[in-house]
């Protein structure tokens, strides 16, 4: 119960993040935190019901729930992809316009359109 | 003023969202056991695998894994490419391979910028750091990969399995182009040998999904079946492939964005 | 000890979006992924923990650093 | 080999052709990958149409073709499914996606590794209708949103990066609030499949109570990012408008339609899903007349069409939700969804001609201002289109989103009409209807007219390959309107499971006289928007400030309504 209401918190920062950063790196950072978020809970609340790693050596029993774990391995991949394409469109961005905050990116790219 | 107003108002605007997220946090149905049980009794006996989540994400759930492969290597083109685009200088290995076409000065330049320094920092320490560097990256690089060769190919037993396989391998490729001096490259850190390597196992990859078709067994179906004995091949195999295409992804993705740029 | 962990996660978390020097926020951020692993080590999930070890606080680290590296670091 | 194998054949032969294409770049020189390029192309586009033609007889049987990837107990594999609705959102896809390809070929963003995310993109369209299981869908989308994030950034554009970079954003944090959705659904269901959900959720009390609708709305919100329907549509006119031309008649065409469709099994899982079809159904209609007056104000040519997508997908929401509000098994929930399903397939072709036709024309002309270019069809001419193939198919694509006959349009459009003829939203989709007419007169004057200057270098010739695919896409939308009532029987056949009982008479004369005042009011209304007060108003509509914090705000009022409205109206 307090590992949940600690994630959402932990989900309330990181939307806060991408929302009010004007950092573009920062909103990625936000990103990153959110997608963690949901990772641990989806692992944390899946071994919830069992008390030893789904390894099944002779004589183990009362494993984890392997598939959240199995899904999370997909989600963690992905969302390292995404944040290193929004890396690089970022990295263009700064050299289109020699920085990194939203609105002054924002104000070059509307003059130059 | 109009700041903090400003504030107010996206804090106003984000909360019902969180508001309704709330009730799915504080719900505390107990977690489902069924899948659970059907693995602990089946899954080592329909897949062969002794590792469980191997085992799903190689075979049960395989074509999640293709897909989340496509995403690894779309990302890693797109991201060189707008890389490329944006004046960066693809290199191969960390230093820049054709040393012999610079000026003295510019060699000047290049001993003096070090390697993890960002711009604008000045500081006389980093020449040492470099070595340092150079010196233990070089050492351990070999060690990594072998650590990422065992990781792949175990998968099935323990913990580990073809793609974190793969990323240790990474690792132990940036390792080895750390550990190079300047004007040296390494097989494994040349750009084009890793771009090679990776669309091999993309393409085999895709094959490997559709020689079960082939053979009449269904897609993405175990083509190894006919063979009595261990129906965990197909899960090492896929392990090998995923590990290749993924280490000689990901290490080009990282030698290209630390690979120094002259523009 | 999760709550713990937990609690070291949310603040570095809180660091990470608030420090003024990207590079400080990079570290944190892979401090973070390091401490998540050991989090999945104790919830008995092995496989999970070697993929954010080597994922979040490798591989996305060097992306971080290789993006912010010819860039700025400083958050104005 | 099984014949239930075949099913894959359009997610595999793409996923194969890109992968000799990316190999082929890897190892060969640049002549061969191009010849490489070309067997790749005809592979992951050109064979799939031919599975699609020997699979017909089999679908429109009525049989659905279930199984589950690899032959594994069905708890723990991923099951997939191929019915009537899987083979028509099949065929959209690859139709423009082929066209949109040809004419990258001179056109537009070219060489290998465009060619092979463009393949990557057709099987990932194609796997998220097959698919039916809710975390494989979950990767499906983000396999689409991935590439085309690449591909509208793959234009030297500046705003393009920044635009990429705003769907970046906010449909990554969307895809969050999905997986949140999924971690409920699994917790209360203990399985991922569509069709187990729905049972496990039958048998709980209150079907699964407050958590389960929680996350099937967030799932429906995050999905329906991609979809674009008013409240969440602020990153779709920069990412559609600043896309090389191929890539925005993909977008607007396909991308934006097979999310929607798959989501109508998502709907399902729970009663108070009907309810949420009737909301989205709403905003469909309003989004339909709003963006129509945003598209009004716009001077840019390329976003004047971004907005008229927003307002046409509208109408194939408002079409889908209601269908699904009143039943989908109801004779007006079948009509609907025949008629929405119909309305997106036309949108495709003729919004993807459009997009080709006004690209090429803004490339020649060198300016996209509607206000100031004039005369495009003389520059056209100066380049040597001797026959004035652009024009005319420029025309074809505006006089069948104007719903003129005997253009495919009309049909669509009217099959909606019929559809929910007394309802209020039926008078929604009136006015949104005025307001297209109106935008397209206004849109066609860059045509007519001499050039305002003088353009001294002679443009560059239109590549043959822009002909080609302009030409099918034309041919196609002419076709599809004069043979409308097989299309509409055969439609209605895969998506119900029976042929409609009477023969609909497309040109009754109140219809025709309903399309005559449309177009009447609508020249009215273009005539209005000439005066000096509204054309001063409609600069300071278009240039209300658009914030990036904005999208999110949307997103979470959007998303708390869902939730309100689904638990309100149980």
């Amino acid at each position: 119960m307090i590992e949940r209401i600690l994630l959402f918190i932990m989900i309330i920062v990181g939307f806060w993040g991408i929302v009010t950063k004007h950092n573009i790196i920062k909103k990625i950072f936000a990103l990153n935190i959110i997608n963690n978020a949901v990772v641990i809970l989806f692992v944390l609340e899946g071994s919830r019901i069992g008390s030893n790693a789904p390894i099944m050596e002779s004589g183990i029993t009362h494993i984890v729930d392997p598939v959240p774990q199995a899904l999370m391995l997909t989600a963690i991949v992905i969302g390292v992809c995404i944040s290193a394409l929004a890396l690089s469109f970022a990295f263009r961005l700064y050299k289109i316009t020699g920085t990194f905050d939203v609105r002054e990116i924002k104000r070059q790219v509307h003059h130059e359109a | 003023m109009k700041k903090i107003g400003t504030r107010i108002f996206i804090t106003l605007g984000l909360l019902p969202l969180l508001l309704v997220l709330l009730p799915l946090f504080l719900d505390g149905t107990p977690w489902p056991v069924a899948v659970r049980n059907y693995l602990e009794l089946n899954g080592v006996k329909d897949s062969g695998a002794i590792n469980l989540v191997s085992s799903i994400y190689l075979g049960f759930r395989v074509f999640d894994t293709l897909g989340e492969t496509i995403v690894l290597l779309t990302a890693v083109g797109g991201t060189i490419a707008v890389f490329t685009r944006s004046g960066a200088i693809l290199t191969d290995g960390y230093y820049n391979s054709n040393i012999s076409a610079l000026t003295d000065s510019e060699k000047q330049m290049l001993l003096d910028d070090p390697s993890f320094t960002l711009a604008g920092e000045k500081r006389l320490s980093h020449v040492l750091r470099t070595h340092l560097i150079e010196v233990v990256t070089g050492v351990l690089g070999p060690v990594v990969l072998l650590f990422g060769f065992y990781l792949m190919l175990y998968g099935h037993l323990s913990p580990g399995g073809g793609f974190q396989g793969g990323v240790i391998i990474a690792s132990g490729i940036i390792f080895l182009a750390l550990g190079n001096r300047i004007g040296h490259v390494n097989f494994l850190t040349r750009a084009l040998v890793l771009e090679r390597i990776e669309a091999c196992a993309f393409l085999l990859l895709v094959f490997a999904s559709v020689i079960g078709t082939a053979m009449g067994e269904g897609f993405f179906t175990n083509p190894f079946n006919f063979i009595p004995g261990n129906p965990a091949s197909f899960i090492v195999l896929l392990n090998i492939i995923i590990g290749l295409k993924v280490g000689a992804g990901i290490g080009f993705l990282c030698i290209a964005l630390v690979g120094r740029e002259i523009v | 000890m999760i709550i713990i962990l937990l609690l070291f996660i949310l603040m570095l978390s809180l660091f990470v979006l608030n420090t003024k020097d990207l590079l400080h926020g990079i570290i944190a951020l892979s401090a973070v992924s390091l401490l998540i692993a050991l989090l999945f080590y104790l919830c008995n999930a092995p496989d999970v923990a070697i993929t954010e070890a080597a994922v979040g606080a490798g591989v996305s680290t060097i992306v971080f650093i290789g993006a912010i590296r010819y860039t700025e670091r400083r958050d104005k | 080999m099984k014949p239930e194998d075949l099913l894959f054949a359009p997610v595999v032969l793409p996923l194969i052709g890109a992968a000799l294409v990316i190999a082929a770049k890897a190892f060969l020189s640049r002549k061969v990958v191009k010849i490489v390029e070309y067997i790749g192309a005809f592979l992951g586009l050109g064979l799939p149409l031919m599975f699609f033609a020997i699979i017909y007889p089999t679908i429109s049987n009525g049989v659905v073709i279930y199984g589950i990837i690899g032959g594994w107990h069905e708890s723990v594999g991923i099951t997939y499914q191929f019915d009537g609705l899987a083979w028509l959102v099949n065929i959209l896809t690859y139709s423009v996606c082929a066209a949109a390809w040809i004419y990258s070929l001179d056109a537009g963003p070219e060489g290998p590794s465009f060619t092979s995310v463009f393949l990557i993109l057709t099987a990932a369209l194609s796997a998220t209708i097959i698919t039916s299981d809710i975390f494989n869908l979950f990767v499906c989308l983000e396999i689409v949103g991935i590439s085309s994030y690449i591909l509208v950034a793959s234009t030297d554009k500046p705003g393009a990066s920044l635009a990429a970079f705003n769907y970046l954003i906010i449909s990554a944090s969307a895809m969050v609030f999905f997986l949140i959705g999924v971690y409920g659904l699994y917790r209360i269901t203990g399985t991922l499949s569509y069709q187990g959900i729905t049972e496990t959720l039958q048998t709980l009390p209150d079907h699964g109570g407050t958590s389960a609708i929680i996350s099937v709305a967030l799932i429906i919100a995050s999905t329906i990012i991609r979809v674009a329907i008013m409240p969440f549509s602020g990153w779709l006119p920069d990412a559609h408008a600043l896309a090389p031309h191929a890539v925005s008649a993909v977008l607007s065409g396909v991308l934006i339609k097979v999310p929607l469709f798959a989501l109508s099994r998502v709907l399902s899982f729970i009663p108070s899903g009907a309810s949420a079809g009737q909301l989205l159904g709403y905003a469909g209609a309003l989004t339909a007349v709003l963006a129509v007056i945003l598209a009004l104000c716009q001077n840019d040519a390329k976003r004047l069409l971004a907005y008229h997508s927003i307002s046409q997908i509208g109408y194939v929401v408002c079409a889908w939700g209601t269908a699904i509000h009143v039943g989908v098994a109801s004779s007006q929930g079948e009509a609907l969804m025949t008629a929405a399903f119909l309305h997106a397939f036309y949108h495709a072709l003729f919004k993807g001609l459009l997009f080709l036709s006004v690209g090429t024309t803004v490339d020649r002309a060198k300016n996209r201002d509607v206000y100031t270019l004039r005369g495009a069809a003389s520059i056209l001419r100066a380049s040597g289109e001797r026959i004035p193939v652009t024009l005319i198919t420029f025309l074809i694509g505006a006089l069948a989103i104007t719903a003129i006959p005997p253009f495919n349009g009309y049909i669509s459009k009217n099959a909606i009409s019929y559809a929910l003829d007394g309802t209020i939203l039926y008078y929604l989709l009136f006015v949104a209807g005025v307001g297209t007419v109106a935008s397209f007169i206004k849109l066609s004057r860059i045509y007519w007219q001499k050039p305002n200057e003088m353009i001294s270098t002679k443009p560059q010739p239109v590549p043959i390959t822009a002909h080609i695919s302009q030409l099918g896409l034309a041919l196609i939308c002419l076709i599809s309107g004069v043979i409308a009532t097989p299309i509409y029987a055969n439609t209605k056949n895969l998506l119900t499971g029976e042929y409609p009982q009477y023969v609909t008479n497309w040109y009754s004369p109140a219809t025709l006289m309903k399309t005559a005042v449309i177009v009447m009011l609508g020249a009215g209304l273009y005539l209005l928007t000439t005066t000096k007060i509204i054309s001063r108003l409609l600069k300071k509509l278009r240039e209300l400030p658009s914030h990036f914090e904005s999208l999110f705000i949307y997103f979470s009022i959007g998303t708390a309504m869902l939730v309100g409205w689904m638990l309100w109206f149980k």
